[in-house]
């Protein structure tokens, strides 16, 4: 199985990653970019269900103050 | 029998050698130990009588800074520490090693949850800044009042509460440090004197009991007065700088 | 590549070879082979022409620096050892611990301890994967420092980019606007030291549409040496260990690569990111090894992977060597043997060791989490035999191998250009400066040099930004606990004047490279050379070549400071032509008193301050003709002797403890200079240019903004000792620091500029 | 507009992130876990086509080179 996993800033935490992104895009002349946003992503495969990607995320992959995550089955 | 302070390493960390340099100087033996050896059970924190976790990259940083070896830490070694901790024994967290004791749990300690994370700058910064020494129960600032300069060295050091824990933490002495205006005067979140956008503008901070202690600037590299940037103006480059006294007081507090 | 390839084919047939197999080898190199492979009666195999085709490239044996070059009606021959490594020879200082031979050149420190510096190239792997390219070049010359049994103390990085506000539509397809160029580099090059803990303390970053699309990145890396533990004696029997990251199908061809002018289609697989946290244990690994007494010999795998590395320590050791190339770790399954040997996956080690010494390395290599495996073994005789499980792949004879040497003819001559002297004014002073100082070659470097980690270690005594962030002129490291001796470390580069002439541009590099590490207190200088250039086989940059090199023979031997090391990098061409010649000087001082080491920064209202050096009409390949439109044909000339002499003076007085500042004049000339104590020290000059040492009648704009070599501002609180320790040579008094925050500057008592310092520092800090 | 830029390593580019969380979930005791890769992703939002996009990705985002972008609309 292949899961994806997606970590993103929690709402309310600076997303300083998104907003330099964004800033550099406005230098480049793209001035119609209203809003950038940064996200990690990890795909994992292996014989897992979604309760150990959920734990993989509550033990590793996710700071519960700093970052939200979602998980996805990749078929 | 010469006191003993365990300094762990992890593949990426790299400023072990100048801190264990810094603790020898204070008449204890440092030992550099790699975490494999403490998972393979060849020794034991209860063999040493304080801990440093020293800065660098443990693990590459993947995933986020320090958590892998946080992580490892608090599943492998979460109560052998808990007991560390509890007997009073100081444990110092530098730069990469207060990253991994906020990702481990040791600090803020109980049940509170912090995290640190990327700089509000979005990219690694190395400056000297201004640290304002708040009242806390920590006993590695022992005798430092004032402000003091350390240098910083991080792409991660945003620490992060909720506004609960906050004030918790506040009420408590649990805040050692913040960046501060080179007057003393707060840095009120203003780049680049809090060089990361840190909430409050907290640098450091400790358990309630005082005897953990993790910080983002390196006292290691503040440890000789001509490692000040400014030493050069004055005539002070045999003397001893800001970061010695932690280093002094992990000692007189070992000893005493 | 399977199945023997035969040589008996007449030279079109030769060279379809080279072509199809990229050999880049040469008809001349061709033919020497068929004879060789017909005395042996059979066929090459591919994994043998690789070999050939690695080691004589133009990466590995510098046959440009090597070969004859017709020039003036002569035939010079060698380049490297008639100007470069003569310097090294006449001068014979008996503190040149090992020069031109190993992976870096090594000079002596206290006795016990030396110190080793390289400085390596990777230009065209920048090109294509700015990040990757650069966090690679630092991982490189790390290993090359490694590969001396040294321990890494500290990197210098020196950039070069096309102007970042470089127009996209002028940008041919597929090629990397500066601006990301610029931005990945600068991260690739953070990202692979911070990681590492190796501080960059050193550096420059340079702008010239020349190469927009050819990016040059120099990375240079200081390490230490303990002199009873540099051990290079191999004997028949020891084994190779090859140590580190796994072997992939990076970077394969990436050497001959080098010799090929750079086009979008050749992207394949020269693309590597690397990892430095394998490095970060791999050197670890090695340090002890050499601790322990382990090892016999070691060296870095770099460009051509095992297939020069191995190959140069048979030759080395005078010997044969047996390799087993199933036995190396891959990344990918299903590798061709000739890939596996000429791979140049990143972070890896060659250590070589007595037999009884195996299991012991490969025990360090195991607490440390690094593969390690016995790959080799060295045997009597010259053979090098490659095997694959049990096959014998290839056979090559080492002294063929290495002792062939087909020496590239090349020509000479100068191209024709004619330069003259602008008639510009200016009108303004103050706006000239104030526009200078915002030019992207002059202005404040703090955005890059801050996301480098410049103090880990605790070592970094002067660093990269001195007082509160001016420009330091060199580094000072403290590398022994128990010593305040320090290791000093500068760089001058300035392709401008190369427009002109490449000549002075050497000289003026040269000048620039020592008085920097002068400047804070260095002294018992060596050098390492870098040239970027363009096809040497075009004449006209072959031209330059050699008068660039003759300069520094001529220059270095004035100032009796040996070239210990270096590089070349040549074809850096593309489409939008060659970039402008470009030689980088890094400079290696020592000091005996750290407590001495003097910053640049102004330290107090009141002190008294001398240039200096004479002030001439220099001004060709200035900034400030530049910031007019023009380059002119004055460029500034070195007269090495009397420099010498008031170098020497000038540390003398730093020893006497009288000198309180000291910054060197370089781009913008003395109103840069001076601008910039002023940032760095937090108070304001008064200057009177009429008392300025100068040759000939100078107008007020070439006063402040002549490029002049040799020349320093120097700070002092006792005038009368500095006026004693520099005696008969120039230089005089020409002003006081001030507390009120301004740079004024006056002339025949009228006033030239009187501005606000804050004013100045803020088109400085905004510039990039 | 909203467009989801993913941007990850080529094949046989080192992805030594994906690498090291792999090896971090085994130690973690995750030992079903086979292969982990790692991306990145910015979700950018603005008046855009999907030209406009594809062109940030060209000339800042990604490095065609050594790594592989995707991009898709987000609704
Ligand atoms: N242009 C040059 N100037 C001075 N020394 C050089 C030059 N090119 C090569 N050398 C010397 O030749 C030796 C081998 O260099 P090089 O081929 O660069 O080794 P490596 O493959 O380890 O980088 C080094 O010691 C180096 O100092
Ligand atoms: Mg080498």
């Amino acid at each position: 199985m292949k899961w994806e996993v997606r970590i993103s800033y929690k709402k309310g935490v600076q997303d300083s990653e998104g907003e330099s992104t964004l800033s550099g895009l406005k230098t480049l002349g793209f001035n119609n970019v209203d809003n950038v946003s940064a996200a990690k992503v990890y795909l994992i495969e292996g014989n897992l269900t979604h309760g150990d990607v959920e734990e993989m995320c509550r033990r590793l992959l996710a700071n519960p103050v700093s970052q939200d995550y979602s998980i996805s089955e990749v078929k | 029998m010469a006191y003993k302070v365990c300094i762990i390493r992890a593949p990426g960390t790299n400023c072990d050698r100048e801190t264990a340099m810094c603790v020898e100087s204070q008449g204890l033996e440092a030992e550099v130990v790699h975490v494999k050896r403490l998972m393979e059970g060849e020794i034991r924190f209860s063999d040493y009588d304080g801990l440093i976790i020293p800065g660098g990259f443990s693990f590459g940083d993947h995933v986020r800074a320090g958590a892998l070896l946080g992580k490892i830490l608090k599943e492998r070694f979460g109560d052998e520490l808990a007991q560390f901790s509890s007997d009073g024994k100081p444990i110092l967290g530098i730069c990469n090693g207060f990253q991994v004791l906020v990702e481990c749990g040791l600090l803020p300690g109980n049940t509170a949850q912090s995290a640190l994370t990327t700089n509000l700058s979005s990219r690694f910064e190395c400056r000297w800044v201004d640290l304002s020494v708040e009242t806390s129960r920590c006993i590695f600032t022992d005798g430092l009042s004032g402000s003091i300069r350390l240098p910083v060295a991080h792409g991660e050091g945003r620490f992060l509460v909720t506004a609960g824990e906050l004030k918790e933490l506040t009420n408590t002495g649990q805040v050692v440090f913040k960046y501060a205006q080179k007057n003393g005067g707060s840095a009120g979140g203003s780049y680049p004197e809090n060089p990361n956008g840190s909430i409050d503008d907290i640098a450091g901070i400790c358990n309630k009991e005082g005897n953990v202690f993790g910080l983002m600037p390196h006292p290691e590299r503040a440890f000789y007065r001509f490692l000040h940037p400014r030493w050069t103006k004055s005539d002070e480059s045999e003397s001893f700088g800001d970061g010695y006294k932690i280093f002094n007081n992990m000692a007189e507090y070992i000893m005493r | 590549m399977a199945g023997p390839i035969s040589l008996d084919v007449d030279d079109t047939g030769l060279m379809t070879i080279s072509r199809d197999m990229q050999l880049s080898l040469s008809l001349d190199e061709m033919k020497a082979l068929k004879k060789y492979y017909h005395a042996l009666g059979r066929s090459a195999t591919g994994i043998e022409l690789e070999t050939f085709a690695q080691t004589w490239s133009e990466h590995c044996c510098h046959k440009t620096f090597r070969g004859e070059v017709e020039f003036e009606g002569k035939i010079v021959s060698n380049l490297l050892k008639t100007t470069i490594a003569k310097v090294t020879s006449t001068l014979d200082h008996e503190w040149c611990f090992s020069v031109f031979e190993d992976n870096a050149g090594i000079v002596d420190f206290d006795g016990d301890t030396a110190i080793a510096f390289k400085v390596e190239t990777h230009n065209h792997p920048s090109a294509l994967e700015p990040f990757g390219g650069a966090a690679t070049g630092v991982g490189g010359v790390i290993r090359d420092i490694l590969g001396v049994w040294g321990e890494p103390i500290a990197n210098t990085d020196v950039l070069c980019f096309g102007p970042l506000d470089y127009p996209y539509e002028k940008l041919p397809a597929g090629m990397k606007h500066p601006s990301f160029i610029y931005k990945y580099v600068t991260a690739g090059i953070g990202h692979y030291g911070n990681n590492m803990g190796i501080p960059t303390v050193n550096g420059a970053i340079y702008f010239d549409e020349s190469y927009v699309g050819n990016p040059l990145v120099y990375c240079g890396t200081v390490g230490l040496v303990k002199k009873s533990r540099y051990k290079r004696e191999i004997r028949t029997g020891d084994v190779m260990i090859l140590a580190g990251g796994k072997t992939g199908r990076d970077g394969i061809h990436g050497v001959t690569f080098a010799s090929v002018d750079l086009s979008t289609e050749q992207e394949r697989s020269v693309v590597q990111i690397g990892d430095p946290i394998e490095e970060e244990k791999v050197s670890r690994a090695v340090i002890s090894i050499r601790d322990k007494g382990l090892g016999s010999a070691i060296t870095d795998l770099g460009g051509g992977g095992l297939s020069s590395a191995i190959g140069e320590m048979a030759e080395l050791g005078g010997c044969g060597a047996d390799v087993h190339l199933e036995r190396v770790p891959l990344k990918h399954p299903g590798m061709q043997p000739w890939e596996i040997w000429t791979s140049e996956s990143q972070e890896r080690m060659l250590v070589c060791c007595h037999k009884k010494d195996v299991e012991a390395i490969l025990g360090v290599f195991a607490d440390e989490e690094v593969e390690a495996v016995v790959v080799a073994e060295f045997t009597e005789g010259e053979r090098l035999r490659l095997m694959h499980t049990d096959t014998v792949v290839g056979e090559i004879n080492i002294s063929f191998l290495f002792g062939t040497n087909i020496r590239t003819r090349r020509v000479a001559t100068p191209p024709e250009r004619s330069f003259s002297e602008p008639r510009v004014r200016s009108m303004d002073p103050a706006a000239d400066l104030l526009a200078i100082l915002a030019m992207p070659n002059v202005a404040s470097k703090e955005n890059v040099i801050r996301t480098y980690d410049h103090e880990v270690k605790a070592q970094t005594v002067l660093k990269p930004l001195q007082g509160l962030d001016g420009p330091g002129d060199a580094a000072v490291l403290k590398p022994l606990n128990s010593s305040w001796k320090g290791v000093v470390i500068s760089n001058g580069m300035n392709p401008e004047y190369g427009k002109i002439d490449p000549y002075h541009m050497a000289a003026c590099a040269i000048d620039e490279a020592i008085r920097n590490n002068i400047a804070v207190g260095g002294r018992r200088i060596a050098l390492l050379d870098n040239f970027c250039w363009g096809n040497p086989e075009r004449p006209d940059r072959m031209w330059g070549l050699v008068r660039a090199s003759q300069a520094c023979h001529d220059v270095a031997l004035a100032f009796e400071t040996p070239f210990i090391s270096g590089k070349d990098s040549l074809y850096n061409e593309t489409e939008l032509g060659p970039i402008t010649p470009t030689l980088l000087i890094s400079a290696l001082g020592v000091m005996p008193d750290i407590r001495r080491a003097v910053s640049m920064d102004l330290k107090e209202e009141g002190n008294s301050i001398f240039i200096v050096g004479a002030t001439k009409d220099e001004l060709g390949g200035s900034h400030f003709y530049k910031l007019k439109g023009s380059l002119g044909k004055n460029v500034p000339m070195v007269d090495a002797a009397s420099a010498k002499t008031s170098f020497d003076m000038l540390t003398k007085a730093i020893d006497s403890g009288c000198v309180r500042s000291c910054h060197d004049l370089s781009e913008g000339g003395l109103a840069v200079a001076a601008s910039e104590t002023c940032f760095a020290g937090g108070l304001g000059l008064e200057l009177d240019l009429d008392k300025m040492p100068r040759k000939g009648e100078l107008s007020t704009e070439k006063l402040l903004f002549s490029e002049s070599q040799s020349r320093f501002l120097v700070g002092t609180d006792d005038s009368a000792a500095f006026e004693k320790a520099m005696a008969d040579t120039v230089f005089s008094e020409i002003g006081c620091v001030t507390d009120d925050k301004r740079l004024r500057i006056t002339r025949k008592a009228a006033e030239v500029l009187n501005i606000e310092i804050e004013v100045l520092k803020r088109s400085w800090k905004n510039g990039l």
